[in-house]
């Protein structure tokens, strides 16, 4: 999708505010969303579907609402999608049905479980890889309108293979639940073969990209 | 499987910023009084895991991962090899560490890490992102002109230096292994850890000091 | 440049909002900023850098801002840039210095004055056009930091010369005052040369582009 | 000629962002006082100005020149030819109209109008350009799905009807001349104009109806 999340290489953003002293959350809601993230979704809600919510929001609340509220509004989105929680309920913090809670987490409960979220993206499947390291190979000339994962400044570029890693679920069927891996390569793009003859001759710009975003060059 | 409709979810965005509060705050709490009224989560499990990222999940892990790599060239080899495996060892494994891989810094070589899709970072080994990493700025500027980005974070790349910028397009997350300082010849691990900053490990910090103890 | 104003092809805008009774001005402000457009501005305020003034906004302030706000900020950026007005005198509209009024133009004169700026952009050159009409072209590979016409969407594309109009103002130098005119064209291209092969086979997109824009097929 | 600098028009729109009022009615209202005190331009003036394009230049020109063009064959040829000449005949030329090209819709053509990297538009003979022509959506949309556009105003193209979008990128301006309604046949071009409506000049409207009078 062509959409406002596509940032790479595009102008007029001005300077990188930094923060010098920035430990975790800036405000407590944040960190409230940030541990509530874990825990609501929908089962349908995979990384990429969570991802291509915050893609589908209006571009300029997209631009000017806080990290954790893209996240928010992904899960919420997702969960009235999936007729789980209603607007009413989300807008009272009042349940239509209740449930008995579950089991609490201790602080090592926590540290435990996020240690198995460890998880590879990695596949097996049966087709050998089409490319290998050091093929020149070219990127798709097209975007696909939902989600995918080939950013439009490196599209219908020239670049190297520099590393293979086996197969991956592939982020366009992923998020709608289906992991269709498709082998998975690193790709080099000399900062000149995307940004023309002004770029620094010794820029490198390396992406990850599925065996379906690429075609012979 | 369900097919989901982009342009549906599009709408229900739309509505729901139009009859929720536009306070995140007050949105935030009312979905945890919600999962709590469901049976989804308990108060004292969220409170352990915002503890769990604000005191132990945080860049301090990879500057063990980096300390230990500096003194140890066996533990640098499986961590060049293959990092999510390599930080097993230390218990660093976590959110989004599952397929991990190490860049390395040398004299000639400058890696630096962005998301350009989204805010991707390999969150289990250094935590929570700071905001400028998921600023527009940031994900716009540094695979066009990374120099300049770097220049800002007072990073000067020298002409014949090479810049390796890392764009996790995939579920693949890069730790950047920084160039270990000069005279820091006996420094234990722990020592060296303490010298790594999380922009370091990142790339927008690049000559790390032993003075920085 | 590619900034936020360029925004052909772009998705996630979601639906087009109509006005069924629109005239001319939905505010009185719009209307005073409207006529004030025609008489503030500096000596370089060409077409091509009230534009450009307009590309460099805020992201955020280009999609939310009132289409006469961008001309209000567009138009004292430049006088605040040309050393004309001061950001005081902009915020109290008192003047630091004052001046005598013009003379005043009646209904009649305005329009009289607003015939007169039926001006066209076509200026002799003595280079014969490089394209001729039937040809196929490509478009530039690479987009242009300033200033340019050229949109993204129909960069480094395949398309054929449909007219020639003679040469024009150059918008990438008209910026900073300086006409230096090319020769100018209509390029017609395919919607699946643009989009792929799911656009409609029977829609064309056409574009008018200065003579430096292309490049031979 | 001095080359402006485009970093230092983004800090001062920034500066001015950060030191004048929010409210564009507060802000134009100070212009317009300085500009009156500075000898710029009199309140008279703006007033006349304002006038002018309230009740004068408008989409009622544009309609006067289609309904000439549908009456006279002979103006029809000229202002297929050179539209910037043409509709000095009616004395309609004005702002934006210095270089004008009409496209002609027919039973197997639709034209469409669109500027993506503005908002151009022929003001001298069509007046202030409604809204949504100067929407992020339309100008995204009208070049990758003008069919779809076409269809929220309402407008269904058929499959065997060629659509071909204009995208306003010069000084040229794009005047769609729509077809003439059947049951017109002897109506005076004065009928004829008022047949015709604003959106039908963009392309935006199609079918336009003889009992539209």
């Amino acid at each position: 999708m062509d959409g406002i999340h596509d940032l790479g290489g595009k102008q007029g953003f001005g300077t990188v505010k930094q923060q010098r002293d920035f430990i975790a959350f800036e405000t407590s809601w944040e960190a409230r969303m940030w541990a509530l993230s874990f825990f609501v979704g929908s089962p349908d809600l995979t990384t990429d579907r969570f991802r291509h919510l915050i893609e589908l929001l209006d571009p300029v609340d997209y631009l000017t609402h806080n990290y954790f509220d893209k996240w928010y509004f992904s899960i919420v989105t997702d969960m009235v999608e999936s007729g789980i929680f209603s607007d009413e309920e989300l807008k009272s913090g009042r349940a239509s049905v209740s449930a008995p809670p579950p089991a609490s987490l201790s602080l090592a409960g926590v540290l435990e479980t996020v240690r198995g979220y460890s998880r590879s993206a990695k596949r097996e499947i049966d087709d050998a890889p089409i490319y290998s390291v050091g093929q020149i190979v070219r990127t798709q000339k097209y975007g696909i309108s939902g989600h995918t994962r080939l950013p439009a400044y490196a599209r219908n570029r020239q670049g190297d293979v520099i590393a293979y890693h086996g197969s991956h679920v592939l982020p366009d069927t992923n998020v709608n639940n289906v992991e269709a891996p498709q082998h998975l390569y690193t790709i080099r793009f000399a900062a000149q073969e995307l940004w023309g003859p002004d770029a620094a001759q010794n820029d490198f710009i390396n992406i990850d990209a599925w065996e379906s975003y690429l075609v012979r060059a | 499987m369900p097919i989901h409709d982009s342009k549906s979810a599009a709408e229900t965005h739309l509505h729901l910023h139009s009859h929720l509060p536009s306070d995140p705050a007050l949105r935030v709490k009312a979905l945890e009084s919600l999962a709590i009224e469901r049976g989804i989560v308990t108060t004292e499990t969220l409170d352990n895991w915002v503890e769990a990222y604000r005191e132990h999940i945080g860049p301090r892990r990879g500057a063990e991962v980096i300390g230990k790599a500096w003194a140890d060239q066996d533990f640098h080899a499986r961590l060049m090899e293959n990092a999510a495996e390599a930080i097993k060892e230390l218990g660093h494994e976590g959110q989004a560490t599952g397929d991990l891989k190490a860049v390395e810094n040398t004299d000639k070589v400058h890696n630096l890490v962005v998301c350009t899709l989204c805010s991707c970072y390999p969150f289990g080994i250094l935590g929570i992102s700071p905001p400028w990493y998921r600023s527009a700025a940031y994900r716009a500027r540094a695979v066009r002109e990374p120099r300049a980005v770097l220049l800002e974070f007072g990073v000067n790349i020298a002409d014949d230096v090479e810049v390796r910028v890392w764009d996790s397009t995939a579920e693949l997350r890069y730790l950047v292994v920084p160039q270990r300082p000069k005279g820091t010849d006996g420094f234990s691990e722990e020592m060296l850890s303490k010298l790594v900053t999380r922009n370091s490990m990142i790339g927008t910090d690049r000559d790390l000091r032993a003075g920085e103890v």
